[in-house]
């Protein structure tokens, strides 16, 4: 009779716990926009989504591209032609094995413009480099032509946001050709997608790992440590707080003022790294008031950034009034000089500008994910002791992009996506304001400086030229940035493994006790 | 029982006696600068310094109270004032008027109440520009139509009372008789509507600031202050717990003092029986 | 000496938030089988010291002193069960309201069992039958079909039928019958009555008849009880009461009874002030999804001359079309057809004979409490009409106001004064003054004083004529009650279902009535005569037409009176 | 009967109408464009060209809501912009998930608040009645997030009674799916029973004065027949409408709740496709909360004969 009840409650254990083993969930502010990279996605998306798919060559931790599915890339002399080597014994989660021909077949499909691949005009010639063509002389090999030498071709084929070029099945499509879910060769399987709520991922027993002793960024080793990752997605911040005090939440990033008491848990852990992301106000140099550029030299100067980011980041990111990250190679002594804090020859510049008093409008957004809303607070606060009229207006985030997408404002403040590459981060910000009024920063020399900088990717011809835009930079101040984006993950003390970077959401190589 | 409904009206017009002068100080005195930051002061707990405490940026919680209720009670009385203004002449005319204008009218009504008003604020307070006026319009055109349902209401009731009729008999025009005899007879309903529609704002306001829709921040309203709170729950609980109060004290004082009114003013609407 | 069934001794009843006594130390006895009139006006206490007798005070109010013994039990501090047990089975309860007095929402069928199944053990079919064969003896023509159907789709007469058939089931030893049938047309305030007497009477059920109309109660009651402001202030066999009244307040009820007065003649030849010709209403039916509603006509044609000076009475029971015709010519309802003529000029099509008619016709409303603009005061109301009269100063239109709330007999300092701070009487006085301050030709006065208390009404109804004799102005006066009619008409108009039936001097109506509905109309209302003494003598007009559904009801024996 | 529905939803129609075309056009007022916020800080105007065109988002506004009309009257309401999925059956899991907490809540509500109403009504003045009002008066004043947020405080973090983070559906795990809807149901379970219990008890009261009730007691009835019997069934009506007013503006309107405790109700389905400019899923749940309302307000109105008979519906 007892055996007959202990049976019972074990079989309603079977049905209500579909999930055996380990189970590591993770807490996402927002659901991903969906399943298919590099078409639908957002920053969130792309992060996840490492989980699950790889593509030829990937960023290792400093942000330089490196071979993932490939084993080896070779470019010709005249940096036209790009020939991959596979990793032999790589298969996609349904057991089938990677082959030249399946990239062919991902090339086709992301090049097709019904795929509406985000990254497309940036391979069709669009946007500069064309990708000629492309076959598989053998199972194994892999090449490709591009009209033009391009320094960052490679690191184009890795951007997360292109979804690092995933190569999945062809059987993650439809019979109808439309997306289903992906199949890739990553250390998890997709596994059951609750729109809205959260997106399971199982453990892929026949991963095979890159070379390498140890995680580096998306490369080096990599392997599945738990049975199932589960991404919750949990938008407020108080909640996620609770759960990870609770246990219902293992991993998850936390905003930079939950750390000191997350780390006063001792059931806790929190990891603290920066991320290529640069915060920072922009300016726009067409504006009636900010034209001047005593007016721009000014409000930069009368900040007191080492205040700020401490306030903002509670004393655990570092200022950077630089575009190129501080973990990157390129970050020497010059980028390390900043804007030099001096309120009275901000009031003298102000003077000598004829400056009385012009409102100066910033917009600012709440989104619990970028410091935007406090740092303009705080720099509000500077601004006023100087003699500046300075007006916050916050906007909801889709209003304040599309602001931004026209030039429309005086002054925001917000983040700009991680580029690993500096020259492209330098890109990111520049460009010539009546073909693309997003562009900030619009110095033709800088433009020229940029261009040269892309044509290669030797650190000796490369560092002078960023150390003269920076220089240029913080005199044209078209731009202020303020420091990189610490990455805080708060995770349980039972759990291991876990890195703070732009890599954050790759959960291989993660461990959890019971 | 008289007792009781007297001292709940005692107890909801201090309230709301207290709640204005707070309000009327805040709007030109606060013991800090609401808006003033201060590093070393962050998340200071109530204190002889800070008799509520600071927030995230060192701010004062008490001068942001006080603050925050100049604004909420401006907002919530100039969108009463906006929506009464508007609900009258809609419910006035229309239901005076009846016929086809009456049903387009109550058409176009009922639509506006089946619309959420989360939406209507944001859209226009993307068009009139995010600050405090863009929600003012929002709240008030959301509103208005609940008014003008009850004023129509009232009106269509009392065009049926025999003064209506003597008016006419006497041989005063519509439009007299409208402004007149019709229009001061609604204002006792609209006075109890009035009452509880300024809890109705007050709590839209702070239910739109909690959504991130609402008064922009800086600027403190009790629902912003609130909302911001919540990443603090944990560490600042006064944070949280502070403008809920003030938000459900002055709710607890309209709803007393809503009930009192309707007490008083609801024997002479019955007295045509 | 026979057994009290009811003995109320020194009650006294008070609003306890308040304190104030509202029955002051009242004292009577009802015996079995008895029937006992209590009459008073509004305010005198006669339906809470009924009440008090069945322990159902209104919350807020309870007895502060004396007894009530039923049956020579005290109910006065009862146990709840045992005063449960007697409610319904020996002491039943009819309303004055038939609208209010019968749950909307519940079956007819269960309502009359829920009682009966209460208080007697009975086989469900068997209290059917009894409920069945009760419905029949209250002159239900498909008890079958009644027993499932809603309180709403029954008229008020047929309710208080109900009502009574649900009370009498039980076959209690006191039926306490508070307005029975005040809410009710004079003819079927008469069917109830009888029917009611009638019933009691067979099952030798003692009734406490609680009323404004002392004519009513005088016809039906073996003994009366006169209240006045909680107190009793005389009782005694009906006829002695009513020949010899000793007590003031009883007088001064029996003589603001109506009476007929003096007789006065018109010459033939005048051309009359407002003449009516072919008037016919219909209200639209209601607008449906895809159709209409048949249109539903409310005048068939009326023709109609008003001479100067001519008190010209319409009465009819509700629904005759009186009232619509009041409207009409008030010109507050636009007719379909025909036409309103006021000095010979038809005011439809001339704009200018319109705002002379405007001008000169006035109404008088039959609530008070409705037809004055409550955020006015009595001086703005009052003074409204004269916005309209030209070369009239501010100054001229106050003495004006001023001089006719003295020809009402308020005063000028009700000028200032609000309608709710008037009583009833007062506010129809000052509607009365803003009907005349204009010193119109004609006025309407619809229901004038059907609202008011018998000895208001009397003082109001004096007013009316000493205001007409002095004025001069036509009147329309729409009535449904007799009484009032006759006192003031010099012609009468009977109306029914939309068409006049009868019309003539008021001697021929009431003297000499052709028209079975006029006589109908007439026997339901009794008239007084004045004895000698200071009392009055009671007298019934017409005995009940041939026909009458009631007459298979065994009457009461007509007691002289 | 069918026919009264057939002509309520003719009355509703234009409503719905109106309703559609303003969401339609003031959604597209609003700054902020799905394809800008899509490509982030990449927006290259070629890149926003091609996505423009891909989301149907090029064609003039007439063509463009004509287009979805169309598609509409198909049963069509096109699929999310963020998240690609079909917007009708999105819509509809999220209603329900919004529905099962508002219907539980105001179910919950009405068990506790109507029979205390009356009960409160029937004791008017007394200590039971004063109290009943005061709960209630002080219920209703508390703002639904507050309470919300004090409930995850106490019960959640305090205490550790209850799971604070996620969802489940109550259908893959009734157990833990009954445990997260506990609070959010607890919150708008304690604001609606203060509004219903007044209602109720000024409907009652009413009631209490009229004939009928006295007629009823003058047959000898208890008064918990006279109360039940009589009095309630009578002055439900009242706490009908309103009843369904309540739930009519809950089903459309709990994003309070549902953002305080991460429940992927409708509410939460449509602010986020407001910060996330994702037109036809705003449109479509618009269009369901619209319709919503009108739905409920038929039940209510076709239920009501049920409490009055005079009212009849034809």
């Amino acid at each position: 009779m007892f055996r007959r009840v202990a049976l019972l409650a074990l079989g309603m254990l079977v049905v209500t716990s579909p999930t055996f083993g380990q189970t590591l969930r993770v807490a996402l502010n927002q659901d991903i926009r969906s399943s298919e990279p590099g078409v639908n996605r957002d920053g969130n998306t792309d992060v996840v989504m490492t989980n699950v798919v790889e593509g030829l060559v990937s960023y290792d931790k400093g942000g330089a591209v490196g071979p993932l599915l490939a084993a080896s890339y070779q470019i010709s002399p005249d940096g036209k032609a790009y020939t991959f080597k596979l990793r032999k014994s790589v298969r996609f989660h349904n057991g089938n094995p990677l082959t030249a021909a399946d990239v062919v077949w991902n090339f086709d499909r992301y090049m097709n413009p019904k795929t509406s691949w985000y990254c497309l005009n940036d391979f069709n010639g669009t946007n500069g480099t064309k990708v000629v063509s492309y076959s598989a002389p053998d199972a194994d090999t892999f090449v490709l032509q591009i009209d033009k030498p391009d320094a960052l071709f490679l690191d184009s084929m890795a951007r997360t946001d292109c979804g690092g070029l995933a190569i999945i099945d062809k059987a993650s499509l439809k019979p109808d050709g439309s997306w289903d879910k992906p199949i890739g060769t990553g250390p998890f399987i997709f596994g059951v997608w609750k729109h809205g709520q959260s997106v399971q991922f199982d453990a892929y027993k026949d991963y095979v790992s890159p070379p390498g002793k140890e995680r580096d960024g998306f490369i080096g080793k990599k392997a599945p440590l738990v049975d199932h990752v589960v991404f919750m997605a949990i938008p407020d911040g108080a909640t996620v707080k609770a759960g990870l005090e609770s246990g219902e939440i293992d991993v998850a990033v936390v905003p930079e003022s939950d750390v000191k008491e997350l780390r006063a848990n001792k059931n806790l852990a929190v990891e603290v790294g920066t991320t290529p992301v640069r915060n920072a106000f922009i300016l726009q140099t067409r504006d009636p008031v900010l034209r001047d550029v005593r007016v721009r030299q000014a409000l930069a100067i009368s900040l007191d950034y080492k205040q700020i980011v401490d306030a903002v980041t509670e004393g655990l990111g570092r200022v950077n009034n630089s575009p190129v990250f501080d973990t990157s190679g390129f970050f020497g002594d010059v980028e390390k000089k900043g804007f030099e804090y001096n309120p009275d020859k901000a009031r003298e510049l102000l003077k000598e500008a004829g400056y009385k008093g012009q409102q100066i409008t910033v917009h600012a957004n709440k989104r619990s994910t970028v410091p935007s809303f406090p740092m303009t607070v705080l720099a509000q606060q500077m601004w006023q002791a100087v003699g500046l009229n300075v007006n916050i207006e916050v906007l909801d985030w889709p209003t304040q992009l599309s602001k931004y997408g026209t030039g429309g404002y005086m002054m925001q403040s917000t983040s700009y996506s991680p580029r690993f590459d500096v020259a492209s981060g330098f890109e990111q910000i520049s460009g010539d304001k009546d073909k693309q009024p997003r562009k900030v920063w619009d110095n033709p020399d800088a433009l020229t400086m940029i261009d040269k900088a892309m044509e290669t990717l030797d650190p000796v011809v490369r560092q002078p030229i960023f150390d003269k835009l920076h220089t240029m930079l913080l005199n044209d101040v078209p731009i202020i940035l303020t420091h990189n984006r610490v990455a805080c993950m708060a995770h349980s003390a039972k759990v291991e493994g876990v890195e703070p970077t732009s890599f954050s959401y790759g959960m291989w190589g993660v461990t959890k006790k019971d | 029982m008289r007792n009781f409904v007297a001292a709940n009206a005692a107890i909801g017009s201090f309230i709301i006696g207290v709640l204005f002068i707070v309000a009327g100080i805040g709007a030109i005195w606060t013991p800090y600068d609401p808006l003033g930051i201060s590093f070393r002061d962050k998340l200071v707990p109530p204190s002889p310094g800070h008799w509520l405490g600071t927030d995230e940026f060192g701010r004062d919680v008490v001068s942001r109270l006080m603050a925050g209720a100049a604004t909420s009670v401006w907002i919530s009385v100039t969108t009463v004032v906006i929506a009464v203004t508007i609900g009258i002449l809609i419910g006035v005319t229309s239901g005076y008027s009846r016929g086809w204008f009456d049903r387009i009218v109550m058409s176009l009504n009922d639509a506006l109440l089946a619309f959420p008003g989360i939406l209507l604020a944001l859209g226009l307070l993307a068009v009139l520009g995010a600050n405090k006026y863009g929600i003012i319009v929002a709240l008030g055109i959301a509103y208005a139509p609940s008014v003008a349902r009850v004023v129509r209401g009232t009106v269509l009731s009392i065009r049926e009372r025999e003064f209506i009729a003597a008016s006419r008999v006497v041989g005063n025009s519509e439009a007299y008789t409208m402004m007149r005899h019709v229009l001061p007879n609604c204002l006792a309903p609209l006075t109890v509507l009035t009452t509880s529609m300024f809890g109705w704002v007050l709590l839209a306001e702070s239910s739109l600031s909690f959504l991130g829709l609402g008064v922009p921040p800086p600027a403190p309203t009790w629902g912003n202050m609130l909302a911001s709170a919540r990443p603090y729950i944990g560490q600042a609980v006064w944070l949280a717990v502070l403008p809920g109060l003030c938000i459900s004290i002055t709710l607890l004082g309209i709803n007393l003092l809503g009930d009192a009114l309707r007490d008083r003013l609801d024997p002479r609407m019955r007295d045509r029986t | 000496m026979e057994k009290n069934l009811l003995s109320v001794d020194s009650l006294s009843v008070r609003v306890t938030g308040i304190g104030l006594d509202v029955v002051k130390n009242v004292g009577f006895t009802v015996q079995a089988g008895e029937i006992v009139g209590i009459v008073g006006e509004s305010g005198s206490g006669k339906t809470l010291a009924a009440r008090a007798a069945m322990g159902l005070l209104p919350p807020g109010i309870a007895t502060t002193g004396g007894s009530i013994k039923f049956d020579g039990e005290e109910i006065i501090g009862i146990a709840p069960r045992r005063l449960r047990q007697l409610r319904g089975s020996r002491i039943g309860m009819v309303f004055q309201e038939p609208m209010t007095s019968l749950n909307p929402s519940m079956l007819l069928g269960h309502q009359l069992d829920e009682g009966l199944a209460l208080h007697r053990r009975l086989p469900e079919a068997k209290r059917r039958e009894m409920i069945l064969d009760m419905l029949q003896r209250v002159g239900m023509d498909q008890p079958e079909r009644a027993l499932g159907a809603y309180p709403h789709e029954f008229s008020g007469g047929m309710r208080q039928r109900i009502m009574l058939a649900s009370v009498m089931l039980l076959r209690p030893a006191l039926l306490i019958a508070d307005e029975p049938t005040t809410a009710l047309d004079a003819v079927v305030q008469r069917d109830v009555l009888e029917l009611m007497v009638g019933l009691t009477r067979e099952e030798g059920t003692a009734v406490l008849l609680i009323s404004h109309d002392l004519g009513m109660v005088a016809r039906y009651c073996d003994r009366i009880i006169v209240m006045c402001r909680g107190e009793i202030v005389e009782q005694g066999k009906s006829d002695e009461l009513l020949a010899r009244p000793k007590h003031p307040y009883t007088r001064k009820l029996l003589g603001a009874m109506p009476k007929r007065g003096a007789d006065r003649s018109f010459p033939k030849e005048e051309q009359p002030i407002v003449s009516i010709r072919n008037l016919v209403v219909e209200y639209p039916g209601r607008q449906k999804l895809f159709k209409r509603d048949p249109a539903h006509r409310a005048l068939h044609g009326i023709d109609l001359d008003i001479a100067p000076k001519q008190v010209v009475a319409v009465v009819g029971s509700s629904g005759s079309g009186k009232t619509t015709l009041g409207q009409v010519v008030a010109g507050l309802v636009k007719a379909t057809a025909g036409e309103v003529r006021f000095d010979g000029a038809p005011i439809g099509r001339d704009q200018k004979a319109y705002w002379d008619y405007r001008m000169n016709c006035q109404m008088i409303f039959q609530d008070p409490y409705s037809s004055l603009d409550p955020r006015q005061t009595i001086g703005q109301i009052v003074g409204e009409p004269l916005r309209h009269v030209r070369d009239m100063g501010t100054a001229a239109a106050r003495q004006r106001v001023v001089e006719v709330l003295e020809e009402v007999k308020l005063g000028a300092d009700y000028a200032n004064r609000f309608p709710h701070q008037l009583s009833g009487g007062q506010r129809q006085r000052a509607a009365i003054a803003r009907a005349i301050v204009r010193r119109p030709r004609f006025v309407i006065a619809d229901e004038a004083v059907s609202a008011l208390d018998v000895t208001v009404r009397a003082q109001i109804l004096d007013l009316f004529t000493e205001l007409q004799n002095r004025h001069g102005f036509s009147c329309l006066f729409i009535s449904h009650d007799l009484g009032v009619v006759e006192q003031v008409a010099d012609r009468v108009i009977v109306m029914d279902k939309g068409r006049i039936v009868e019309e003539g001097d008021r001697s021929t109506i009431f003297d000499a009535p052709q028209h079975p509905f006029t006589r109908k109309l007439l026997s339901a209302v009794p008239a007084l005569q004045a004895a000698p003494g200071g009392g009055v003598r009671l007298l019934w007009r017409l005995d009940a037409p041939e026909g009458d559904p009631l007459s298979s009801v065994q009457k009461p024996a007509n007691r002289p009176a | 009967m069918l026919r009264f529905i057939l002509a309520r939803i003719a009355m509703a129609l234009p409503t719905l109408l109106i309703v559609t075309v303003s969401v339609f056009l003031l959604i597209r007022m609003v700054p902020g464009d799905p394809a800008a916020l899509m490509l982030g800080d990449n927006a290259d105007p070629a890149s926003i060209a091609m996505l423009h065109a891909k989301l149907g988002l090029d064609k003039p506004l007439p063509t463009q809501f004509a287009v979805w009309f169309g598609n509409l009257l198909t049963g069509d309401l096109g699929s999310s912009i963020a998240s690609g999925q079909q917007v009708l059956p999105l819509v509809w899991s999220r209603f329900l998930i919004s529905a099962q907490v508002v219907v539980a809540a105001v179910l919950l509500a009405c068990a506790a608040a109507v029979p205390a109403g009356v009960f409160a009504a029937w004791r008017q003045n007394g200590k039971l009645d004063i109290g009943c009002v005061s709960i209630a008066t002080l219920l209703m004043s508390i703002p639904t997030f507050w309470l919300g947020l004090l409930l995850l405080l106490f019960l959640g973090l305090k205490l550790r009674w209850l799971p604070v983070v996620g969802y489940v559906g109550i259908a893959e795990d009734p157990w833990r799916g009954t445990l997260y809807l506990i609070m959010p149901i607890l919150t708008l379970f304690l604001h609606e029973m203060g509004v219903i219990l007044r209602m109720a008890r000024a409907s009652t009261l009413e009631v209490m004065r009229l004939d009928y009730i006295t007629h009823a007691r003058a047959k000898g009835l208890t008064e918990g027949a006279v109360l039940w019997r009589h009095a309630f069934k009578n002055s439900f009506g009242p706490t009908w409408t309103l009843i369904g007013l309540v739930l009519g503006n809950l089903l459309g309107g709990v994003a309070v709740v549902e953002t305080v405790f991460t429940i992927p109700g409708i509410g939460r389905l449509l602010v986020d496709a407001i910060f996330g400019r994702d037109y036809p899923v705003i449109q479509g749940c618009m269009l369901m909360v619209a319709l919503v309302y009108v739905v409920v307000n038929l039940l209510v109105d076709l239920c009501y004969p049920l409490f009055d008979p005079r009212v009849t519906i034809e």
